[in-house]
Parts: structure tokens; C-alpha cells; sequence
């Protein structure tokens, strides 16, 4: 243990972030790395790099710039389609954050893949990024989405997924790990069960690629996305890996530059995937920047390392946790990744955030863009505390003791008026 | 305990979120509103009763943090018997106590008035929670002047 | 002149990348600022500070890091309002670039307005940007791009946008600053003609609000966009203006996070603009740095500056590149920006820029995303000069006496077989 | 005039470029197939005769850059009375030559042959440049073997 905390100290070092102080004095204790996570000197020194040395437009310069930019724009590409496990860097479509990835998507689907009727199978805990986009696409083309509920301790039982299944389901489309429970959801054995029905599946991998890396040919899925700016890289940056027969098959999203093939006034034709998902000037900056940090992981911090103290950060923020009276922790269900959503007896979460926040702990409270998830745990907000490798065990202390605070402060009756 | 959340969290509106005044609701209302912070998730329902362009009675309902379960009691009382053009007063005086750093109106309201309004004052240090003082004002004034709406959110 | 001079070349040392050398040895003299400008140290610092010192998600925090960052990005919401003339910043929507702006306003337009068989009025000049958008609707509702055509010098008259106008017309969707020949376009004196008519227009505002600052109000337009990257900005950034009412009519684009009222299993309810149209996190840092961009060329360069120096550049190299035996100028019309296209006798553009790059000049050759006005001009490529205010009259000398040599590179005849 | 430039532009490429070898059309063609490189707009269209597995005659038509006309000229010289395993084999060395350190098939080919694909070798150091030299050859690939796609492009 003292080796891991260690070196979680040392990589702590790296985040410049991480020294500041709260105005009123108090040093920054960041618990809401689901939200983004703060970015590594090594990450923002690569961006700045960019535009100090190599800045130019990329895909279609005969200048040495352009040439470089575009190098280092598809080496990023390549080192993304490592890091997931694509079969070929051209299933890897840079976008802005994973939202506008189901987006996309979303959009290709309606054009050619779904009827009237349709069914998507989704997990109660999805985030709205994957419910909205499927709105929107109801709007057009009726489709439902039919929520698998979620067990008691937050988890899904594959029986119930079974059930889920109907001859209208046309999608499957699932978070890998909830942002509100931290629950890490079977994704390779729900994507085999839909598989076997010849049925895609998409995945919402926001939460889950920041906690270990992920392998989309051996969890067989069609889609996933994921954002940059959680993933310690930039704003401005996300991931769509595709599958190759469906790069073909999805019409493009936006038009415009470099996308094309072909245009006269009478219509246009596309270039092959990726290009064809990426009209304009992609953020390029972004895309290797977010390379950058997905080195810096690897090469400096280390997969190995980020699973197995995490793993112990998780342990102790858990036994941190119960030890405050009246504490109720949404999402028990293993595993479970660095995310802890709760509430305190009939302390609202607006007003345990702001006490939090003067201690300088920084949570997130609300409904997490989550409110269906929100209405099936009968809350309209929870407070979440998310972990990152750089946190330390101290700073878990001071967020336990200051919940305790909170107790006291409200459980404190006024005299009466 | 930090001194900023001492300020915060005075002791009368720990009292009026411990023990609301005028909670439930008015039988027969004329007039009603719901009001949303899709934020945090604060909500209150308004019921009222208006005669004669005066606030006969007034109640509400609702789950919301301590701070705009205080402000909404806190207005129950002051705007109960008060003329409509009066309650819009005391809006707009409150309004400005929150939001701005000089604020002249409240200082023309009745004295009472302005005593239970000021205890909010220190909210507008806090800005991302000033629309939890302010979000039952804004649903008072959907339930009178623009009931059509039927629900204040706050974005 | 020579204090206009002097002040470029002071300005111009904010600017890191300036000083490169290509890899030759010889100094880099970056012509090729239409496709992106560099950017001043300003920006770059201001996009690392973000992730020093108050990188944080937005809108959804009660703590202190999550505030600051809001604040910051809603501050820039409102510079570029005010930058553009905007009547609220509530008109102001940020997306990646103006290819996405466009995208977005014809996907809610196709939902809300058109119906098949109505036109859409263009100019012959448009970039693919303008175009492909349009080509992607009209798969699901025929519509048609009705280009007004150029006058040989590469205007439009009004008279010949007046002929364009059918009965079917339904939005005109211009350039105000073609990227190609340079030409800026009446785009007040159309948009009155459309509003005669009833017609809402769309402006590419791209090129135009690189070399002056606009006024969306005088001009009385619906929609202009433009990019972020090619006025001194970061990449991943950019601006779409939507006059007010349009943004009630418009639906949601992308549907996620922090743009909906309240999500059910049922279906959404959205935030009224701009939050309807920014689903998911946004390019937070990238929004933050393109105000700084503005603050910049505002506070520091000078609009006025910027004006007239580019004028008096202009002339230089209009002379400069006449003086080019066998050269071809592609748009001659005024009032033209510093955007020059050419080519010099059958040479073909790809090897004069290869040539160019070779002596250190970077310049843009190919079809600049425009080949319906290739082929209106009856090429396949031009080579592309374009300016920014930090460029000097011995760079443009420099231009010239290359593309001499280029003359007499390629004029040599060899040995027959 | 930079030397890099003298190396690119070897005296044979612009001799090719300026006098180019089997311009025009074969008449009654058995294969043909266009290619594009829509990033420069380099345009060729090949026509060719082919007689019991042997390239008997060998066109090009077109608009491009000196690079993509001289390597279809010197293609078309090359090509031009060989098998189609012949011309397939000359393919991956030109090829490789282009696109790799080093690049050991081209050794095996005839001395002549050889030698005028060598005049692009240094092509390779203009990364942007090598789909022009390789255009015409995919364009050759595509009329033998896929003229279902009649279309080459280097994207
Ligand atoms: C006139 C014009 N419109 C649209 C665009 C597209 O901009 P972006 O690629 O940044 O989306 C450009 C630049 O390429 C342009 O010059
Ligand atoms: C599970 C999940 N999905 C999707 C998103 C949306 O990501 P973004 O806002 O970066 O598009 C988030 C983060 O907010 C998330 O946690």
C-alpha cells in the first residue's frame, strides 16, 4: 500500500491544479473527476507545443506544417484505436465529447436502421447523453427506449436483461459504468446476448475508459464513445470507434470540408471512414493532446498502478463513508469504479456541497444528468465524490471528517420560533 | 464549521428550514405555481389565495435545500396579507439584496419586512445559490401575473 | 506606411511560431492563414492557465472551481456577442467550427422550414462548408442550391442575385468573404433584398471576420457563423449566431447533458437557447481562449490596424504578384481581403507548391473545399496566398521572386527523348 | 532554385512531364479506369488493350502535376508489351520504393525497368508527393482488376 500511495503522491505532482487554494485559504481537495478530470503538466504543455511549433490545418497542405500537423493529428488516431483495441485506426472518428458521438450515431441509425417501433435496451443509470439523442431521434422516427432496472445495490442482473430483450429491440446501448453508482456493468456478456440476437450495441465508455483500458474486440461491440476532457486531455475532444462495416453503411453526420470526395451543385459524394464522419477542421489540437494523455498514462502513471490503487482508494473512501450517521450510498453492486453518490438523512445535497466546497472539497451535487436514474432512487439529487489516481487517503479523511460536520451543523435544532 | 458557512446558514433560516412556516396547502387555491431548479433539484409548490388584489393566504409545499425552504417560509410570512403590489415590492427589493452589491429598495420596505429579508443578505456571496433564495419569489410571481406558465424554473 | 510596418513587426513577435525555420534551414513565411492562423502568445498561455489554474466542467457545481469556470466561459459567450453586435448573448450558441454551425442551423431548418422543392440561394463561390450541408438535407428533403454566378472579375451583381430569387426560395446562405478569390460579398445589400421577401439568411462569415470586425444587426441577418481557429483562436471552437426568435423555432441539434428542462423515459423537455444547442460539455477551455483571442486583437493589435495594414499588404502584393510572367489572378473584384488565388501558366499548382514549401513559404494549392467554383473557373486547383496582419512586404517579395524562379524552373525545356 | 528541389524534379521527370510517352486514347480498349486524387485534383485516365494476359497497348490522358504525368509516362513505357503479372510486380516495388526505407523488390526487376522507376526514389522524401507518383499505378490496378470500381482515388 505505502509503495501505491507513494507514487500517487509523485504522479500528484504533475497537476499543477492540485496546489491551489480555495479563496478562503483552504487547500483544493478535487473529488469531481467524474465531471472532468484535471489534466497532467505533460498534456498541457503538448497543446501549447502545438501552437508554439506546429499549428497548421491538416489533410490538405503541401507545406511542411500542414504535413506535420497532420502526421501527429492520425498518429493520435492510431495511438486512440491502440488504447481501445480497434481492429484498424480507421474506426476511430475524433468528435467533440462523447455526447456529440451517441449523436452521431444516433443521427446515422435513423437514416437507415430504425422503423416505427423500435426498441433500444438501456440500463436505468444511463446518463442523458444517452437518452436524449434517442429522443430527438423519436421525434422523427417513433422509437422507445426500454429501460433494464437496476437491482437494489444498483447493479444489473443479466435475467433481467433477457427479459429486456423483444423482437422490437433494434439497439442496445449501455453505459460501461454508471456516473452516479460507479457500478461497471457486463458489457461483454450483455453485448454477446445481443449479438446472439444479431442486434448492435453501442457503449457509453465516458466513465469506464478513465479506470482501466478497454478492449473493444474482445467486448464485441459495434459503437463506443468516450470523452477527452475526463480522460485527462483536453475540452473540444471525444471518441467514436465504429466498427468497420458500419462506417460504410451510417450515412455522414455533418458536411462540409474534407469529408468529401466530390461536389458539384447537383450533389456530393463522401470519402471512405473516417473521413467521412469528420467535416471541417476537426480540433487537432485536441485530438493530440488527448494522445498525449493517454502517454502519460501509460508511459509515466501506468494502467497497473491506477487499477490497483484505485482499487484500495476505493476501499477506504467506502469505510470513510459508512462511518457518517445517517449516510445513504446510492450503488453497492460490484465491481465498482472510484464513484460515490449519497445523501445525509434530509440534508439536501445543495447545502452538503456548499459545505463542502468551504472546506475546500469540491463534489458535484445535483442529479448528474441522470434524472430518471434520479426518479427510480426517489431523489431529486444526490452528492457525488469521484476519485482520480492523484487523490490521496489524507484528502478522503478530511472529506469524511468534514461530513461529519455537516451532521452536526444541521442535526443542530434551533429553539423553537 | 467555517465562519462563511455560519454566515450562510444564519440561525433563522436554520429556524425557518427547521420549522416552516405556512407549509402545506390553501383549499381552493386561486392561484398556484411550481417552481424547478433543474440545478439541484429544488422544488416548491405554491398555493394562494387572492381577494381583492391582496394575499389572503398563501402556502407552500415541496423538497428543497435548507436555503430555499428558509427564503420560501420566510416569504410566506411576509407576503400574506400584503397587497399584490406590495408583494411585487418586496421581489424586487429582495432581488437586488441578492444580486447586487448596493441595494437601496429594501430599505424602503416596512421594517419588519426588511429585518426577515435580510437574513438572507449574505446569500449573494454565494452566487451559485442565490437562485435557491430566489426561485420561490420567482414562483410567487408565475402564480400572479403569469399563471399561464404554471411553472418558474430558474436557468 | 512605415509606422503600420512597424507595428507589424512588433505584433508579430507574439507570435512564437513565426520564428520556425523549415526544416531546410530556411525561415518559415506563413501565407497560408486562411486555412488557420497562428496564434499569439496570449491565447496559448490563456489555454494553459485554464488548465492550471480552473479547469473545471460547468454549469452543474456548487464549488468554487466550477463557478469560475462557468463564469469564464459565459463571459465569453458574451465578448463574442458583443464582438459580432449581437442584441443579447443569449443569440450566441459555441460549437466546434462554422462547418458544425452550418450543420446545425440546416438539420433544424430541414425539421422546421423547408419543404421539398424550395431553393436555397447561393453564391457560385461557396466553400463545401455551405454546400455539403445542404446536399445532406436535400437526402431527406429535396432541396436545390441555386447559385448566383460570378462577373469574371469574381463579384456578384445584384441584379443577378435579384434574377436568383424564385418563388421556391426559402433561405439564402452566403459567404461574406469568399476563402478562394477573396471577394467580399454585399452581404447587407442581399439580406435586405431577402428580407423584402421574407427569406431568413445564413452568412459563412468565416473569411470576412478574420480581416474586419462585423456587425450582425447593421448587416440584419439570421445566422452567421465562423470559426474560432481562423481568427487567432484555438481549434475545436466556433461561433453561430442565431437572431432570437430563431432559436425558439429551431429544435435541439444534439440532444444530452445540460440542454434539457427534464428527462423522463418518455421523452425531453429542453433549456431555452443557447443551452438547447450546446448538449454535452463544451469546448469550455477552447471558448475561454477565442475570447482572449478577441481581447487581443481588440485590445493589443487594433481593428484599425488591422484595416489598414492589410490594404496597404494587399496593394503590395497585388503588384508583387503581377509582376509574375504567365500568372493568373483568380478574383480581381473589390472590396477583396487579403486572400490571393492563382496559377502561372500550365504549371500545375501542386508543384509550384512544393516549390514554395521547399524555399520555406507556405501556401495553400488544391481546390480550398470550393470545386464548384473550380469548376466554374475552369481548373482543377489554384495556389492560395492568404494574409494576416503579421505578415511583411519583404515576405510577399520573397513570394514573388520564388514564383520567378518557379517560371524559370519549369520554362526550362529539357532534352527531347 | 533549392537543391531539394533539383532532386525532386530530376532532368528525366521533367523530360517525361514535357514529352510525355503513350499520350492519348487506345482504340476499342478492353480496360480503362480513371484516377483522381482529389486533394491536388491530379486526374488520369487510362486506356489499354490487353491480348491473352499481356498489356499490348497502353494510353493516359489527363490533367496533372509534373510528378503524376512523368510517373504515368514512365509507367506506360514500362507496362507497356508486359504480362499483367509483370506490371502487377513492378507495381509493389514502385510502391515500396516510394514508401519505404528500404525497398529491396525494385532489385529484382529488368535493369531498364529499374532504372526509370528509380527517378522517383526520391519522391519518397516528399511524403505529400508520393500519391502523385503512385496515382497512375493504382489507376493501372483498378482498370486490370477491379474495373467494377472504375474509379482509383489516394485518400
Ligand atoms: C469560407 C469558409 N467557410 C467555411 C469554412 C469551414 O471552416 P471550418 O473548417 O473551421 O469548419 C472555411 C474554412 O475552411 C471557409 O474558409
Ligand atoms: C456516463 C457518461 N456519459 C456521457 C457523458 C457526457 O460526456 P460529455 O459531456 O463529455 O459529452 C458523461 C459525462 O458527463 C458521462 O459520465
Amino acid at each position: 500500500m505505502q509503495e501505491l500511495v507513494a507514487w500517487a503522491r509523485k504522479v500528484r505532482e504533475d497537476f499543477p491544479i492540485l496546489r491551489s487554494l480555495h479563496p478562503s485559504g483552504r487547500p483544493l481537495i478535487y473529488l469531481d473527476n467524474a465531471a472532468t478530470a484535471q489534466k497532467p503538466l505533460a498534456v498541457i504543455e503538448k497543446l501549447a507545443d502545438f501552437y508554439r511549433y506546429t499549428n497548421a490545418n491538416i489533410h490538405r497542405g503541401v507545406h511542411w506544417l500542414s504535413q506535420e500537423a497532420t502526421q501527429a493529428y492520425e498518429a493520435a488516431r492510431e495511438r486512440v484505436a491502440a488504447f481501445i483495441g480497434a481492429a484498424s485506426e480507421k474506426e476511430v472518428v475524433f468528435v467533440r465529447g462523447a455526447t456529440e458521438g451517441i449523436n452521431l450515431i444516433a443521427q446515422g441509425l435513423r437514416r437507415v436502421w430504425f422503423s416505427p417501433g423500435d426498441e433500444i435496451l438501456v440500463t436505468q443509470a444511463e446518463h442523458h447523453a444517452n437518452i436524449v439523442p434517442w429522443h430527438i431521434v423519436a421525434e422523427e422516427v417513433p422509437i422507445s427506449l426500454r429501460p433494464v432496472p437496476l437491482t437494489p445495490a444498483g447493479g444489473i442482473d443479466l435475467a433481467a436483461v433477457a427479459q429486456a430483450f423483444t423482437e422490437r429491440t433494434r439497439l442496445v446501448a449501455i453505459s460501461a459504468m454508471s456516473n452516479v453508482l460507479g457500478t461497471e456493468f457486463p458489457v461483454a456478456e450483455v453485448a454477446a446476448m445481443a449479438r446472439e440476437r444479431g442486434i448492435p450495441v453501442l457503449v457509453d465508455a465516458c466513465q469506464a475508459v478513465v479506470h482501466r483500458p478497454i478492449r473493444v474486440q474482445e467486448w464485441g461491440v459495434d459503437f463506443l464513445v468516450f470523452s477527452g476532457h475526463k480522460l485527462y486531455g483536453p475540452t473540444g475532444i471525444g471518441v467514436v470507434y465504429m466498427r468497420a462495416p458500419w462506417g460504410e453503411k451510417l450515412p455522414p453526420y455533418q458536411g462540409g470540408g474534407d469529408m468529401i470526395r466530390r461536389v458539384t451543385w447537383g450533389g456530393s459524394r463522401y470519402a471512405p471512414p473516417p473521413a467521412k464522419f469528420e467535416a471541417g477542421t476537426p480540433p487537432i489540437a485536441e485530438a493530440i493532446a488527448l494522445a498525449e494523455a493517454l502517454r502519460y498514462l501509460e508511459e509515466k502513471v501506468g494502467w497497473d498502478f491506477i487499477q490497483a490503487y484505485e482499487r484500495y482508494l476505493c476501499d477506504y473512501t467506502e469505510a470513510a463513508l459508512q462511518s457518517v450517521p445517517g449516510i445513504t450510498l446510492y450503488g453497492t453492486a460490484r465491481p465498482k469504479g472510484a464513484v460515490w453518490s449519497f445523501n445525509i438523512g434530509e440534508i439536501h445535497p445543495h447545502d452538503v456541497g456548499t459545505f463542502l466546497d468551504q472546506a475546500g472539497i469540491a463534489v458535484r451535487v445535483g442529479h448528474h444528468c441522470a434524472q430518471p436514474l434520479m426518479d427510480a432512487l426517489g431523489v431529486a439529487a444526490t452528492v457525488r465524490a469521484s476519485l482520480a489516481f492523484y487523490n490521496l487517503p489524507e484528502e478522503i479523511d478530511q472529506l469524511a471528517q468534514t461530513l461529519h460536520e455537516v451532521v452536526r451543523f444541521f442535526a443542530h435544532t434551533p429553539s423553537a420560533p | 464549521m467555517t465562519p462563511e458557512m455560519q454566515n450562510l446558514y444564519q440561525e433563522l433560516i436554520l429556524e425557518h428550514n427547521h420549522y416552516p412556516r405556512n407549509y402545506g396547502r390553501v383549499e381552493n387555491p386561486t392561484h398556484e405555481a411550481e417552481g424547478y431548479n433543474p440545478l439541484c433539484g429544488d422544488q416548491v409548490h405554491l398555493t394562494l389565495r387572492v381577494e381583492e388584489e391582496r394575499i389572503a393566504d398563501i402556502r407552500f409545499e415541496g423538497k428543497s435545500c435548507a436555503i430555499c425552504r428558509a427564503a420560501t417560509s420566510v416569504m410566506t410570512t411576509v407576503v400574506k396579507g400584503a397587497a399584490i403590489a406590495e408583494a411585487d415590492r418586496y421581489f424586487e427589493a429582495f432581488h437586488q439584496l441578492l444580486t447586487q452589491e448596493e441595494a437601496p429598495l429594501v430599505s424602503s420596505l416596512p421594517a419588519a419586512v426588511q429585518e426577515k429579508l435580510r437574513i438572507f443578505s449574505t446569500v449573494r456571496l454565494f452566487p451559485i445559490r442565490v437562485k435557491c433564495a430566489t426561485l420561490p419569489w420567482h414562483t410567487l410571481r408565475v402564480a400572479l401575473h403569469e399563471p399561464e406558465k404554471k411553472i418558474a424554473t430558474t436557468e
